[in-house]
């Protein structure tokens, strides 16, 4: 195919697509944004069928499709379960490699709960240490008000 | 051979113009509730969740496997269809292959869509090749108002008759609880709304609605332990065609070459194969997808419902009208309700509920046995579906 | 259903901004080639059924058969009729530039001398009572050394 | 009883880094005019459907197939695209054929990577209500679930890379492979980090390419061609999205969507009656978890499988002979060419990454986060 023009530059069009996007997060996961902005509370939903704690809390089950809206607060340390150190920049503009995320499980969850670490020594990062949400001092309702999880003190 | 396929639940959300209480997982499974609770089955009984709607209007690339929480899908088979405006029909389409090849006993289909969260018309200029015609695609409205200015050279229709369509759909929807424009406008009120794509106004144009829309289908011998009154897929024909963005050369008659659209052949097929001779006689409604309001006239001649150039007097006689003697679109059609992911699904629920007798104040007059459903899209692409309240 | 007013309902913007680089390939890249060097419009013909199509494209997108190579492109426009057309008073957010589209914005599908063969394109004229199917047209090209390879070489369709 | 599906034709373009030179339905034109050679078939007076995978995000484009119509033959009939990966266009032909719609299919589809931003179009896949600002992407969440998955079962570095030195290696006997390589362990391990504990050879490369293949309803295959290949079973299956939902270490879905089609295919012993892998590992560990899904070893033993030489191009169950996705080959493209792979290898077309006497073959294709949704295929060898 390309053979006959090849010797001569490929015409590209170099372009963009540029989209707003206004996401409604819907009445529970509100209550989850507001929670941590006005109250610093990371808040779960139980599902009473399954006898389980979630988090970041959705209205329906996974596993039984039940409608959920029980709120549970929930400590804000936790476990975690897997991590990973990255080398390079990601597609958000905040974030400078080398970072860490991690997957939490925050303590009365049954469910692990994804975002980066900070205040760590990236090198003694190891699942199963004890971690705390540390919180940001302007929050405006989104996942970021969460600044990162870092290590207890305890654990390091 | 191949297995026959019912209908065995359908349920949609309402339709408005933004629903900010909700994300849209929660809207599908508003939808998704509803067509369990119709079919009365548990998420469990179900075996494969398909799904369909676009990319970009939401933003989400593999949005199928994004919100498995809400559609039910998890641990479930299932794919996601992405074919443009026919997403909807195809998605339902798809459900029926899933069937009828044996591979699922009961399949949940899923079309939404919620236009409040995204540019609509910027996605849709971007069905344009980038380096030929996207600097002149409009959302899919400028096909549209070329494609109309067209049916008026060729066959006399006024812009009055598009003023008719619109003011009969608008009396459907006001009987349809679901649907999303449900404000009732006369000929002259329609006539006077603000110019948007010469030479369509904003209201012979479809809105963006946000909504979502359910289907559960069954394998015979399944649908025959779920329901009294499944509703049997009888046929369906899909007819696409080729790139046509820059050209549009199927939409005319051009020198040594006659007009031939999708509609033309999707009609001439499907009829004739399942020997329906008398249109207008045999089938006893038409949920069709009606992106503006010229082309109900337009496509009723193309899917040889009725003659060359008889559509428009179709609708100044009525005979299109909810309580007329060939009803189209009696629950206000995509010019009153068009959430694109959910326009096909939706035109497939409806259509449902004209033959189980469940439309309430939107059902029509006649007795319906059968119904056409159409799905548009694309280049001007369409799937054509018959449905039947018998098997056979 | 409704939302409850005690409740605050969160929304979160997102702008999403992906950049492309799009191959235009053998036959669009020749015809985007030819409008920036020579300033004509080139279109091909399927050999079999006898479309064209402006830009010459690989494929007869009807009856599948190799349309005619670079050689036997043949030159059409820069004259035209328009067939069809419609102006856009509506703005809305243009996906490749972020921008919002000026409006009116009138466009036209020129079915263009020489050949059966339409290209869709923009019109000077943006009054919709001046416009009808039949209209004249010619194409107004930009000044050569502004020419970019792309479709906007052309600048829009003039009425002669 | 149905008549089974049966491959008649595949065709794939070298896959490459870039092909900066071809058009997206030039990419497509060269793979189907391949199978028109091959079968002598018409596109437009034989072919009934036409079913095709691509990616709006990937291509830049609402309704990506947009490209595709003209250079398919898809005017006036059926033609339609399924999102996700090749597989499920594979998997939704296969229904065509079996619900007696249509006779014969031709699946098709393509994607260029090098056009764009893989981390801003896989970042978009991700949760947008909790997770996407974070700027997650497939890489960062892969290597959690690399990192999970090697600390719960002692699974080394060294034997992830060891998926990438064989792999890379087989590559070099497919003409198709983008990128072959000779490489030790340490090349792999001292490549650059790309997220631990990933490296770059232990990532996918960029990829430019298409692939299509050619179904028919299996009296048409037997007229069309000496070696069909039949479509035994398949499967396939959702996970769970978030990654705190899941069990990371194992791969629930797969193991699901792998026992549907063993099912349907009436394979009870899988390790024991299959003869090929060819699998979508994106990265190197996954080839190692989805043979613990795939049922081809227990659970935790994908290691012990590596080292044990099995799945080498001489072992007893060689994997990802033609180098697999490791050794290039595009996104959405990756599960299809899977499948044309898989079926070259029994119709014995594969020449020096031929695997001797293969009969029984798996293909499997994967899309979304950390292998949130698996398709599997057993293919059969057919003919005389």
């Amino acid at each position: 195919m390309g053979q006959k023009i090849t010797g001569k530059e490929p015409i590209i069009t170099p372009g963009w697509i540029i989209m707003p996007y206004k996401y409604s997060v819907g009445a529970l996961a509100s209550k989850f944004f507001v929670e941590l902005r006005d109250n610093k509370r990371i808040m779960g939903v139980r599902c009473s069928e399954c006898n389980r704690v979630i988090v970041p809390p959705r209205s329906v089950c996974n596993k039984c499709f039940s409608k959920l809206h029980e709120c549970v607060e929930l400590d804000s340390k936790g476990t975690l379960l897997t991590y990973t150190i990255v080398h390079y920049t990601p597609s958000c503009e905040w974030l400078k490699p080398p970072f860490a995320y991690g997957v939490i499980q925050l303590d009365g969850a049954d469910t692990g709960f994804t975002h980066v670490l900070g205040e760590v020594d990236l090198e003694n990062i190891k699942i199963g240490m004890r971690v705390e949400a540390v919180f940001k001092d302007k929050r405006q309702g989104n996942i970021l008000d969460i600044q990162y999880f870092r290590p207890l003190a305890s654990s390091l | 051979m191949a297995q026959k396929v019912a209908i065995v639940g359908v349920g949609q959300t309402r339709h408005t113009s933004r629903r900010p209480d909700v994300n849209d997982g929660e809207l599908i499974s508003e939808a998704v509730n509803a067509a369990l609770a119709d079919a009365q089955l548990a998420i469990k009984d179900i075996d494969t969740v398909v799904s369909g709607n676009m990319d970009f209007f939401e933003g989400h690339y593999l949005n199928d496997a994004m919100l498995v929480d809400y559609t039910g899908a998890c641990g479930k088979a299932g794919f996601k269809m992405n074919t443009g405006g026919t997403v909807g029909t195809m998605t339902f389409i798809s459900g029926c292959y899933c069937v009828a090849s044996g591979l699922s006993d009961t399949c949940l289909v899923i079309g939404w869509e919620k236009h409040d969260e995204g540019p609509t018309t910027s996605c849709i200029s971007t069905i344009a090749d980038p380096s030929v015609d996207r600097p002149f695609t409009v959302g899919a409205l400028l096909g549209m108002a070329l494609i109309c200015g067209e049916y008026m050279n060729r066959t006399g229709c006024k812009l009055e008759h598009a003023a008719m369509v619109r003011a009969q759909a608008s009396e459907n929807a006001f009987r349809n609880p679901n649907a999303h424009l449900r404000k009732r406008y006369s000929v002259e009120d329609v006539l006077k709304a603000r110019i948007v794509l010469y030479p369509l106004n904003l209201l012979m144009v479809c809105p963006t609605s946000v909504g979502a829309c359910a289907i559960v289908l069954a394998s015979e011998a399944k649908a025959k332990k779920i329901t009294k009154k499944p509703v049997w897929v009888k046929d369906h024909i899909t007819v696409h065609g080729e790139y046509n963005g820059n050209h549009y050369h199927n939409q005319f008659n051009l020198p040594g070459f006659p007009r031939t659209t999708t509609q033309m052949v999707a009609g001439k097929k499907l009829l004739q194969r399942n020997h329906i001779t008398k249109p207008l006689k045999e089938i006893q409604v038409f949920e069709m997808y009606d992106p503006c309001a010229f082309v109900q006239m337009s496509w009723l001649e193309d899917f040889g419902i009725c003659g060359k150039g008889e559509g428009w007097k179709m609708v100044e006689k009525g005979v299109t009208a909810r309580e007329g003697a060939f009803p189209v679109c009696p629950s206000g059609g995509v010019l009153c309700t068009n959430s694109i992911g959910d326009s096909g699904t939706v035109r497939v629920a409806e259509a449902v509920l004209q033959i189980r007798g469940d439309a309430g104040e939107h059902q029509v007059t006649r007795d319906v046995k059968t119904a056409l459903v159409s799905g548009f899209g694309g280049a001007f692409w369409t799937d054509l579906l018959l449905l039947s309240r018998t098997p056979d | 259903m409704e939302p409850k007013a005690d409740v605050e309902l969160i929304t979160q913007e997102m702008l999403l901004k992906i950049p492309y680089r799009w191959s235009t390939g053998e036959y669009i890249g020749e015809f985007l080639q030819e409008l920036r060097d020579s300033g004509r419009i080139y279109a091909n013909k399927c050999p079999n059924c006898g479309r064209f199509r402006c830009p010459p494209w690989p494929v007869c997108g009807v009856c599948h058969t190799r349309m005619e190579e670079r050689g036997k492109w043949v030159e059409v426009g820069p004259k035209g009729t328009v067939i069809g057309f419609s102006v856009v008073e509506q703005s809305f957010l243009v996906p490749t530039t972020g921008d919002m589209l000026e409006v009116p914005f009138s466009v036209g599908i020129i079915l263009l001398d020489g050949a059966p063969v339409t290209l869709q394109h923009r019109l000077q004229e943006t009054n919709p009572d001046k416009i009808k199917a039949g209209l004249r047209v010619e194409a107004v090209f930009k000044p050569k050394e502004q020419r970019q390879e792309n479709i906007f070489d052309i600048l829009y369709f003039r009425t002669i | 009883m149905p008549q089974r599906v049966g491959i008649v034709a595949v065709a794939q373009t070298k896959h490459e880094a870039a092909k900066p030179r071809q058009h997206l339905m030039e990419l497509v034109l060269e793979v189907t005019d391949k199978i028109l050679e091959e079968t002598g078939i018409s596109l437009i007076d034989d072919v009934d459907s036409v079913v095709s995978c691509s990616q709006d995000h990937w291509d830049g484009r609402t309704i990506s197939s947009m490209a595709i119509p003209d250079v398919t033959g898809s005017h006036l009939k059926d033609e339609s695209k399924v999102a996700g990966d090749g597989a499920y266009a594979v998997l939704y032909g296969v229904m065509h054929i079996l619900s007696g719609h249509h006779d014969i299919v031709l699946v098709v589809s393509h994607c260029s990577e090098s056009q764009t931003d893989a981390r801003i179009i896989q970042n978009c896949a991700i949760d947008h209500i909790y997770h996407r600002m974070l700027g997650l992407d497939f890489i960062s969440c892969a290597a959690m679930q690399a990192n999970l998955y090697m600390h719960k079962y002692g699974i080394s570095r060294e034997q992830c890379a060891k998926v990438v030195v064989k792999n890379r290696g087989n590559a070099r006997s497919n003409p198709y492979a983008q990128a072959p390589l000779e490489l030790s362990v340490e090349d792999v391990l001292n490549s650059k980090m790309l997220a631990s504990p990933i490296t770059v050879l232990d990532a996918k490369p960029v990829s430019d390419g298409a692939c299509a293949i050619l179904l028919a309803k299996e009296d048409r295959a037997k007229k069309l061609t000496d070696k069909p290949v039949w479509i035994k079973g398949v499967g396939n299956c959702y996970d769970a999205h978030f990654l705190g939902d899941r069990d990371l270490a194992a791969c629930d879905s797969l193991v699901s969507a792998s026992k549907r089609a063993y099912r349907m295919a009436g394979i009870a012993s899988p390790r024991k009656e299959v003869d090929l892998v060819e699998m979508s590992e994106m990265f190197s560990y996954q080839e190692l978890l989805w043979m613990e899904g795939l049922g081809l070893c227990g659970q935790g033993e994908g290691g012990r499988l590596i080292d044990s030489g099995a799945s080498r191009m001489e072992g007893d169950l060689p994997v990802n002979p033609s180098g697999g996705l490791l050794s290039g080959v595009p996104v959405i493209v990756a599960g299809m060419s899977r499948v044309a792979e898989a079926a070259l290898q029994l119709r014995g077309e594969c020449g020096s990454h031929q695997i001797p006497g293969a009969k029984i073959a798996l293909a499997h294709g994967t899309a979304g986060v950390c292998g949130q949704m698996h398709c599997v295929f057993v293919l059969e060898k057919g003919g005389k």
